[in-house]
């Protein structure tokens, strides 16, 4: 059994513009110990997402709907004193600005403490313990001194590090961070990543890792779900994802990414912007953008279906597999970038 | 204070929260919507804010034309006394007493047993005096304000030092005293000047009030221009060879008229009660010229009795400032619509 | 606030307005046993005193009219006034001395103490705690406004005691029970000085400094028990009073700085007696059906003018523009701006009650007489009127304003607080052509109206109580002329010269002589009732209880 | 003409750190930039990477006299700038533009298209208000955008296309040398490729010479034609991008390139990285000797912490290093990377 | 620290000097003369000259305001000479401060908590429940408050509650500690006296500070840390008090010290309509009679009261915010 599985989520909000329908009938599931990247770019509704299912949206503008199992019991429909209850607990989240997730007026040990006293019953100094040990697996140096140590003086890097130890506190069995990287320098992101993968083996959580980094999926992520304008659009595992991708947003994004190791002259760029979430496209959402728009493309929108004959492999695309095949041979011989 | 403490700019976050309007790469041309466009659709929304825009226009056309047409009408000024009444208390509302041409109406009665001159067109006339006040206070403080807070916040520096430093002084200084000694030494000089159009001691509490109420806008000017200093805009406009002079000009002023507009607004308000305050302690306008300040003390003097005259004057006071805090609030939300609300 | 202010304004403003009757130096007459209306005794009287504290229960510092009330209570002086209501109380007669004898050259008074009175310490009053009183007051170290020129300026050694060159009076010497006091010039009105509250008995070696004592021992008929400053007073029968004057209450509790229309209404329900601070204006009216009962009005030797500034080149230098001021002021609604039952129409600059005036009806008092004043000024013009910025003054500047524009004159009305009104019309040659004041006399004497006001001989640089700035040497002669006479000589000499000034020269438009208005609470008895006229003030010791 | 179109020599910033009551006397320096030398050829890309913080973005302004640096030579075109006037400066302001990095914070809201990007024409007064109008929006057409749109207001466009407005600013007085500070790193991946396209399309047609500033090392690669990678204020490698890219000489170069993400999820894996300790020091305060040796692997106690290591040419073809201990190959061994702790470390 | 409060102190030093001087200066600009206070209304030129000489009233006012200055300092500036007296009663300022200081600190604190008291849960309140019924009904009263004259609202008070229904005092004082023989005094006394003065007072207050803390705690309901909070499953209301309110009301705490100060200000008007003989009645009296050391006397006070609160407020943020850096 799938460790979360998420069916059909919706989530809209009610702006004074009018409904954004930020997540629409999103599915996909997580097993234990697996690390699932959703990739997308800003605005596609991989947040929002994330934030659905641990019920952190504002109450007052939102509206879900779907389902969310996590072991089984729906985690949109149960009552909020059980939610609270996971949350934190068997399920823990990393936000993307470790300069604000922090509460800036306490120390990072109190933040940690209340964490474990919110979910066990253990006495202060035990509570105090086991926040010390955390920091210290997480690698804060000399971590029983900067316990006492208040946010603002740790470096960004640091005080991710110190949302991960809040994280991994209870011993979740899933971890949903969200752009854990996005706020920080090359050479922290490279140590953070490289800590969640080290800390998912000891610690054995599965993670739900939202990025807009493929570097970054491709470096951590077991499966990998694509998400454009508030819809997954591609599904498939890391490997099937990079080796053959087959819409054209993804061969866009793939094809868009300078990369250090090979040399284009010109990049793939997707043309236009993203979709406005408050009026989107009829059709499929990419067809704006899309250099193989067909007419079909702009009435009627096209469903998940298995894609390149792999069951883990879903895609959203009207594109015959003819074409898909030819793009995708171009991209594996490296000239990819030239034909978009 | 707090809300009105953090106006930064409203269009650049506006336009990260909302992504902009739909692309329009390529669409048809269409006249842009201005700053000031959707400034005034915001607006509005805001009902209470119309409300109070439409009260405080009202109350200037009342003030400084109906005054003189009730005036004309009734027969008799603000100013003319109704001897003869054989009483101690104020006549009360809807009263005829002898005038000098006949019976005058009294509409809301007399202001003083003595005089007994209109309280109904003193209430009017007074709202010259108060509005004159307020907005010339506020014209004065909002200038100093945003030179001296521009200047600082552009320049920094010592003269950035310096003008902080006089708004620390300024800020703990005795205000009342100032008033105190200003009305008894300059003031008796310029009470009289009117420019032809204002009240006796106008100018004087203009002076005073403006001279004293300038540090708050030049604090929040001075913190506006410091951010603004650091967009990138500046320095862009800088990069392209832009002198200091344009760059003020044409890229902070402009960003400066918000923040300008919406405390004058409530400045005004402020200053309102201000004048209302002065005067009751006897410092403010001048006799005869009526103004809602020293309606309102003379009204306190027969509150026992008459307690409908201190009424009058207060609630003119409460009315105005509520409009101008009302539409403060609403152009606030309009000019920033990530404040409050 | 407001009226608080009110309050001090016409307090300080009208001076330190001990107001003072027909009783003066040449009238004091001899009456050994001198007492009131014998009421009920005993009993604690609740007294507030509104907007105001005392100034100092030191008698040689107090110099206020509100203070001057209680310390009437306490001071034991050689000469005193009655508790008795006028004509008696109005003069003087002996108390801690008998009548003093008088030199032929009119500079020599001897005072024999009687002997009995005793402070409320046991200390027994003699000859040298009256001597002790005046070199105390007259100490520069004492600071006294009792020192001032015009009162003991006359007695020998005068200058060399406030130049600070001698710590005792010359001119006054004590032998026994005898004090003899030397003048170096005649002064008539030296009894009326001396019997200033200044110059009480004070018990020996009270210190000399310039903030005074709190709770001097006392030798009338009432001493101080306690005083703090702003909060409470209390006064005490002197147990060891022996004198002749009344004392029905035992105590007097007095409520400093209370709210006068709190203390209107708490009087009005008897949870207080009585309010020394005064009315609210007002509420004045609706006391109209307890006059008599609970309510009293009594006249203040007092006047409020308007000083016409007759300085060369003002607009009132010329006569006739004044006597059409005098003609064209409303005094009626001049008087009601106070309230009702706030005084007596005038159109003279001595009030009724000063020996010597005599009514001459000089000018309408019954309203304005338009026409009239434009047969004496036709040819318009614009003053600028200095006034108050608090209470009545307000409305009175408006009054004028409204007269004056009836005869075509403009007016500029410039507001001031009280001391700042009469440090600028104080100083020679302000621009101002009117001032909205009023005077009442330290001392029961014409010349303290006429020569202190209107002698313009007395005109300095700054600091003016001749606000009109009126020199005219015929006046001035006369006045000098005056100063010197005693008895009923004097009286007519400045009967005659009040009303030369007002009919021939008019330097003030003088429209009223106020009056003290005095409401008390249901359980004080009515009939012991007393207005000392020259304290102008409800006599506490007389007051008694039902 | 020289080959050289803009030489930097010791350029150096410091900020001061004040202190006072009423007046403020200065306590301390934030060394931002601390003595780098470079020259930029003509029609040449320049990359600039290193973390944030390590003084890219100081350095570019002062080149760019927007703010005046502390020491150090510019010269544009064989001519110093140093220590020109602002009155002399303005003609070399056409020369030199800038590309900012948030396109958002860099146009101002109340400001139309056309005069934001006909500004520069307007403040060196290129002609009349028509012409202005007619080269803004030939310009909004090289960058991609509708000449039409001139008259809207910034708000109305979204990232991506404010970028192409900055770009065009830029672009407005047909100036020889642009420095883009950080272009790419607020937008969008799709956008991004855009943007750089468009950058790389623009400089072929008008010869431009890029300065590209930013810490994504990708990106970097994919534009320049050198590379100069900065740290604590020092330019610690410079080399043509090749070179750099496949034999960086600096451990710490080695350490940024070995953390790059590769979208490639087999090379991600087998990727061994070289792990930094601790933080960047503070600028206040740099480490004494070689500013990187608090965290470098290659860290010789008694050499590193003593001698300030020169910027200086190490190899073949201009490869420029500061560095002691310079790597002898890359990617390092397993071996290497074992025992990379630091020596005093263990 | 201790380097951040040296300095703050001599700032405070500085801006003392400053301020007295300039009121000094103001003081001498008005054309009234305090001689005659002590020489008397009758005074000669020779009285009056001989009591200027005995005060130094006919130096000029950069020697009196050195004189006073040196006083101040070699006295210590609460002890009983420091402030000399006042000219109309003679009475030691510091005497006439220690009376009358305990009034305006009664309706000051008092006013103060008060106005906490009612802002905290409605601003609260309104924060948690935007446009509903409760939050446009704070709306209402925030505005009634900012606009409504504290003179005219005390009047209204006085009326209604005072004279009509006589709930409370018209407006006298009683002692909170040993009222005179006879008075009213007393803590109970005490309050009901002051509760009327504290409700004008803490109205105008009240209405600023439900606005600012219903936009700081909306402000703060959006931060990041509350939404780390709630992910580590943190109940409502442990998200309100240790993370929401916690951080919402610390620019609060610096606004209070602020309007304290300012309060002492504003207390003139509300003294004078409940004649509360306090330090803002004093001056207005004392310059009513120019009584320049009284007014000085209120000036010093009020400006060192306002420095000093202003710096613990200071102090007390950087010990509450550990962003802070004192520096």
């Amino acid at each position: 059994m799938a460790l979360l599985d998420v069916k059909d989520l919706r989530t809209t909000f009610r702006t004074d513009d009018g409904l954004v329908k930020a997540v629409e009938g999103v599915s996909f599931s997580v097993e234990p110990g697996q690390t699932l990247g959703i990739v997308g770019e800003s605005g596609s509704g991989k947040s929002v997402t994330c934030l659905t299912i641990m019920g952190l949206n504002d109450r007052r503008s939102a509206v879900t709907t779907g389902e969310a199992f996590f072991k089984g019991d729906d985690l949109l429909t149960m009552p909020s004193s059980k939610l609270r209850s996971i949350r934190g607990n068997e399920i823990a989240m990393i936000f993307q600005d470790p300069m604000t997730s922090l509460n800036p007026v306490h120390t990072i040990g109190w933040q940690l403490v209340e964490a474990v006293h919110l979910h066990q019953d253990v006495s202060r100094s035990q509570a105090r313990a086991s926040a010390l040990d955390v920091l210290k697996a997480v690698g804060i140096p000399r971590a029983d001194q900067r316990i006492d140590d208040y946010p603002h003086q740790f470096s960004g890097g640091m005080r991710q590090r110190v949302m991960i130890a809040m994280a991994l506190i209870n011993n979740p069995d899933l971890l949903l961070a969200d752009e854990p990287t996005n706020a920080l320098d090359v050479k922290p992101q490279a140590q953070i990543l490289k800590l969640m993968g080290t800390l998912q083996k000891e610690f054995g959580s599965a993670i739900v890792l939202i990025t807009h980094d493929l570097g970054v999926v491709a470096e951590i992520a077991d499966d990998v779900v694509v998400m454009y304008g508030a819809q997954v659009v591609e599904r498939a595992t890391v490997n099937e994802l990079f080796a053959r991708p087959s819409m054209p947003y993804t061969w866009g994004l793939l094809g868009s990414l300078p990369r250090i190791d090979h040399d284009v002259e010109r990049l793939a760029q997707i043309p236009g912007s993203p979709p406005s979430l408050l009026n989107p496209p009829t059709g499929c959402r990419f067809h704006p953008r899309c250099k193989y728009a067909m007419s079909i493309c702009q009435s009627v929108m096209p469903e998940l279906l298995a894609a390149g004959g792999s069951a883990t492999h879903l895609s959203r695309c009207h594109l015959d597999q003819a074409t898909r095949d030819a793009e995708i041979k171009k991209l594996e011989s490296g000239h990819f970038a030239e034909v978009t | 204070m707090a809300a009105t403490d953090k106006t930064a700019d409203p269009l650049t976050r506006e336009g990260v929260s909302a992504g902009g309007l739909p692309p329009t790469e390529h669409g048809p041309t269409v006249t842009a919507r201005s700053y000031w466009d959707l400034v005034w659709r915001r607006f509005r929304r805001d009902k209470g804010a119309l409300w109070s825009l439409l009260f405080i226009v009202l109350l200037i056309l009342v003030a400084f034309i109906g005054a003189p047409v009730a005036a004309h009408f009734l027969g008799h000024g603000p100013n003319a006394p109704h001897f003869g009444m054989d009483t101690f208390t104020p006549v009360g509302p809807w009263t005829y007493v002898p005038g000098v041409s006949g019976k005058d109406l009294l509409i809301l009665g007399g202001d003083d047993p003595t005089l007994q001159r209109d309280e109904f067109l003193r209430l009017l006339y007074g709202a010259q005096a108060s509005l004159e006040v307020a907005v010339g206070a506020m014209v004065i403080s909002m200038s100093l304000g945003v030179l001296l807070g521009a200047i600082a916040g552009y320049f920094g520096g010592w003269i950035d030092s310096i003008i902080s430093r006089l708004t620390d002084v300024v800020m703990a200084f005795p205000y009342l005293l100032f008033v105190i000694a200003l009305a008894s030494t300059v003031g008796s000089r310029i009470d009289n000047i009117t420019f032809g159009f204002l009240g006796n001691g106008v100018l004087t509490l203009i002076l005073v009030i403006g001279l004293f109420g300038w540090y708050y806008p030049a604090r929040i000017v001075r913190a506006q221009v410091l951010s603004l200093r650091e967009k990138e805009f500046i320095e862009a406009a800088r990069m392209v060879g832009a002198s200091d002079a344009r760059i003020i000009r044409s890229h902070l002023l402009p960003h400066l008229v918000a923040p300008t507009i919406v405390y004058g607004t409530v400045i005004v308000a402020q200053y309102i009660l201000a004048e209302a305050g002065l005067s009751f302690l006897g410092l403010g306008i001048k006799l005869p010229t009526a103004s809602w300040g020293n309606l309102l003390q003379a009204g306190a003097t027969y509150y026992l009795n008459q307690p409908l005259l201190m009424l009058w004057p207060g609630l003119a006071v409460l009315f105005t400032t509520l409009a101008f805090n009302l539409l403060g609030d609403g152009l606030r939300d309009a000019f920033d619509p990530r404040s409050s609300r | 606030m407001q009226r608080r202010l009110w309050l001090s304004i016409v307090a300080i403003a009208a001076g330190l307005s001990l107001l003072v009757a027909a009783g003066f130096a040449g009238a004091a007459k001899s009456a050994s046993g001198v007492a009131g209306k014998a009421g009920k005794t005993g009993g604690t009287l609740n007294v507030n005193l509104s907007a105001t504290d005392f100034d100092f229960l030191d008698p040689a510092l107090s110099y206020t009219s509100w203070t001057w009330q209680f310390t009437y209570l306490t001071n034991l002086k050689l000469l005193n006034y009655p508790d008795k209501p006028r004509p008696e109380g109005s003069q003087l007669v002996a108390e801690a001395s008998a009548l003093p004898t008088v030199s032929a050259d009119g500079k020599t008074y001897t005072f024999t103490i009687k002997p009995g009175f005793k402070f409320n310490t046991g200390e027994v009053v003699t000859a040298q705690s009256f001597a002790d009183a005046i070199d105390r007051t007259l100490n520069p170290k004492m600071q006294s406004p009792g020192a001032q020129d015009v009162f003991l300026g006359a007695v020998v050694g005068y200058a060399d005691m406030v130049g600070g060159k001698s710590t005792h009076l010359a001119g006054v010497t004590v032998k026994g029970a005898a004090l003899t006091i030397k003048l170096a010039t005649v002064d008539p009105a030296f009894l009326s000085k001396i019997s200033l509250p200044f110059f009480a008995a004070i018990p020996k070696g009270l210190p000399i400094n310039d903030k005074g004592e709190r709770t001097p021992a006392m030798a009338g008929p009432y001493y101080i028990k306690s005083y703090e400053v702003g909060r409470q007073a209390v006064f005490e029968k002197n147990p060891n009073y022996k004198g002749g004057r009344v004392a029905n209450l035992d105590r007097i509790v007095v409520t400093i700085n209370t709210d006068l229309d709190q203390s209107f209404l708490q009087v009005k329900s008897g949870q207080s007696d009585y309010d020394a601070g005064g009315l609210p204006p007002a509420q004045v009216a609706s006391l109209a059906p307890l006059l008599g009962k609970q309510f009293f009005v009594d006249t203040q030797l007092e006047v409020d003018y308007v000083a016409l500034n007759t300085s060369a080149g003002r607009f009132f230098s010329d006569v006739n523009a004044r006597k059409a001021a005098n003609n064209a002021v409303d005094r009626p609604a001049m008087l009601r701006a106070r309230g009702a039952f706030a005084g007596k129409r005038t159109d003279q600059q001595l009030p009724p009650g000063i020996a010597g005036f005599r009514d001459e009806k000089i000018y309408p008092i019954a309203g304005a007489n338009v026409e009239k004043a434009k047969s004496f000024w036709n040819k318009g013009g614009k003053i600028t009127i200095y006034t108050g910025n608090k209470g009545a003054a307000l409305i009175q500047a408006q009054v004028l304003q409204f007269n004056f524009k009836q005869i075509g004159v403009d007016t500029d009305i410039k507001q001031f607080t009280s001391a700042v009104l009469y440090a600028k019309a104080g100083t020679k040659g302000e621009a101002y052509d009117a001032a909205l004041v009023g005077w009442g006399s330290d001392y029961p004497d014409a010349s303290d109206f006429l020569d202190v006001l209107l002698n313009g001989q007395n005109i300095h640089d700054t600091n003016n109580n001749n606000l009109a700035y009126f020199n005219v040497p015929e006046v001035n002669t006369a006045l000098n002329k005056a100063a010197v006479l005693g008895g009923d000589a004097r009286a007519k000499a400045y009967g005659n010269v009040d009303v030369m000034i007002a009919a021939k020269y008019a330097p003030w438009v003088a429209y009223d002589n106020r009056n003290e208005r005095s409401f008390i609470s249901t359980r004080m008895d009515p009939a012991c009732f007393v207005f000392q006229p020259i304290y102008a003030k409800m006599d506490l010791a007389a007051a008694c209880l039902k | 003409m020289s080959d050289d179109l803009l030489v930097v020599e010791g350029l150096k910033k410091h900020f001061p750190v004040t202190r006072g009551i009423v007046f403020q006397r200065q306590v301390a320096a934030v060394k931002a930039v601390d003595g780098v030398s470079f020259t930029v050829k003509r029609g040449e890309t320049l990359g600039v990477v290193g973390e944030s913080g390590c003084g890219k973005s100081t350095m570019a302004r002062c080149i760019m006299r927007l703010i005046e640096p502390t020491a150090g030579r510019v010269e544009f075109e064989g001519r110093e700038i140093t220590g020109l006037s602002r009155h002399d400066l303005r003609p070399l302001r056409r020369e030199m533009m800038m590309v900012l990095q948030d396109p958002y914070a860099s146009l101002n809201p109340r400001k139309r298209v056309g005069s934001i990007v006909g500004e520069a024409l307007e403040v060196h007064r290129l002609g009349t208000a028509a012409e202005i109008k007619k080269r803004v929006q030939e310009l909004l057409d090289i960058v991609g955008l509708n000449p039409e749109h001139y008259n809207r207001f910034p708000h109305e466009f979204s990232g991506g296309q404010r970028q192409r407005i900055g770009v065009a600013r830029a672009l407005a007085v047909n100036p020889k040398l642009i420095v883009c500070d950080e272009p790419v790193s607020a937008l969008d991946v799709s956008v991004q490729a855009q943007i750089l396209n468009l950058l790389k399309d623009l400089q072929q047609e008008f010869g431009l010479t890029y300065i590209f500033i930013a810490h994504d090392l990708n990106v970097v690669r994919h534009i320049s034609d050198r590379v100069m990678v900065m740290y604590l204020g020092h330019a610690v490698e410079l080399a043509g991008k090749e070179t750099l890219y496949h034999h960086p000489l600096h451990p710490y170069t080695g350490a940024l390139l070995s953390a790059v993400p590769v979208p490639n999820p087999e090379a991600a894996r087998s990727r061994q990285q070289i792990l930094l300790e601790g933080d960047v020091p503070s600028p206040i305060n740099p480490p004494s000797g070689c500013w990187f040796h608090t965290r470098c692997p290659r860290h010789h106690p008694g050499v590193c912490d003593v001698l300030e290591p020169q910027l200086a040419a190490r190899a073949v073809g201009g490869h420029e290093v500061a560095c002691h201990y310079p790597l002898e190959r890359w990617p390092m061994s397993a071996a290497e990377l074992a025992g990379s702790l630091r020596p005093d470390a263990a | 620290m201790t380097r951040y409060v040296i300095r703050r102190i001599l700032w405070a030093l500085v801006l003392f000097v400053v301020v007295t001087f300039v009121s000094y200066v103001i003081f001498f600009l008005i054309p009234a003369d305090p001689v005659k206070l002590f020489a008397g209304r009758q005074a000669t030129a020779e009285d009056l000259a001989r009591a200027a000489h005995y005060y130094g009233l006919d130096q000029p006012f950069y020697v009196q305001y050195w004189k006073f200055l040196s006083r101040l300092v070699a006295n210590g500036i609460i002890g009983k000479h420091a402030m000399g007296f006042s000219y109309a009663n003679r009475q030691w300022i510091s005497h006439v401060i220690k009376d009358r200081a305990p009034v305006t600190a009664s309706l000051v604190f008092g006013g103060a908590v008060f106005w906490m008291l009612i802002s905290v849960p409605i601003g609260i309140l309104s924060a948690l429940r935007p446009r509903s019924l409760a939050d446009r009904g704070a709306t209402i009263f925030v505005f009634i408050g900012i606009s409504a004259h504290p003179v005219f609202l005390a009047l209204i008070f006085l009326y209604i509650f005072g004279y009509k229904l006589q709930l409370f005092p018209i407006g006298s004082y009683a002692d909170f500690f040993n009222p005179p023989e006879g008075q009213p005094g007393g803590p109970i006394q005490w309050a009901w006296h002051m509760f009327l003065p504290w409700c004008t007072f803490a109205i105008l207050f009240a209405a600023l500070y439900v606005r600012m803390i219903r936009a700081s705690v909306i402000e703060t309901m959006s931060e990041d840390y509350v939404r780390t909070a709630r992910a580590k499953g943190a109940p409502e209301w442990i998200v309100m008090r240790s993370h929401i309110l916690r951080n919402a009301l610390l620019p609060i705490v610096t606004m209070l010290g602020m309007d304290i100060a300012l309060g002492m200000g504003g207390a003139v008007f509300t003294e004078s309509v409940y004649s509360l003989p306090g330090l803002g009645q004093a001056v207005v009296q004392s310059l009513e009679t120019f009584d320049l050391p009284v007014t000085m006397g209120v000036v010093v006070f009020a400006t060192t009261a306002v420095l000093i609160v202003n710096l613990i407020v200071d102090i007390l943020y950087a010990f509450i915010d550990p962003r802070i850096k004192l520096a």
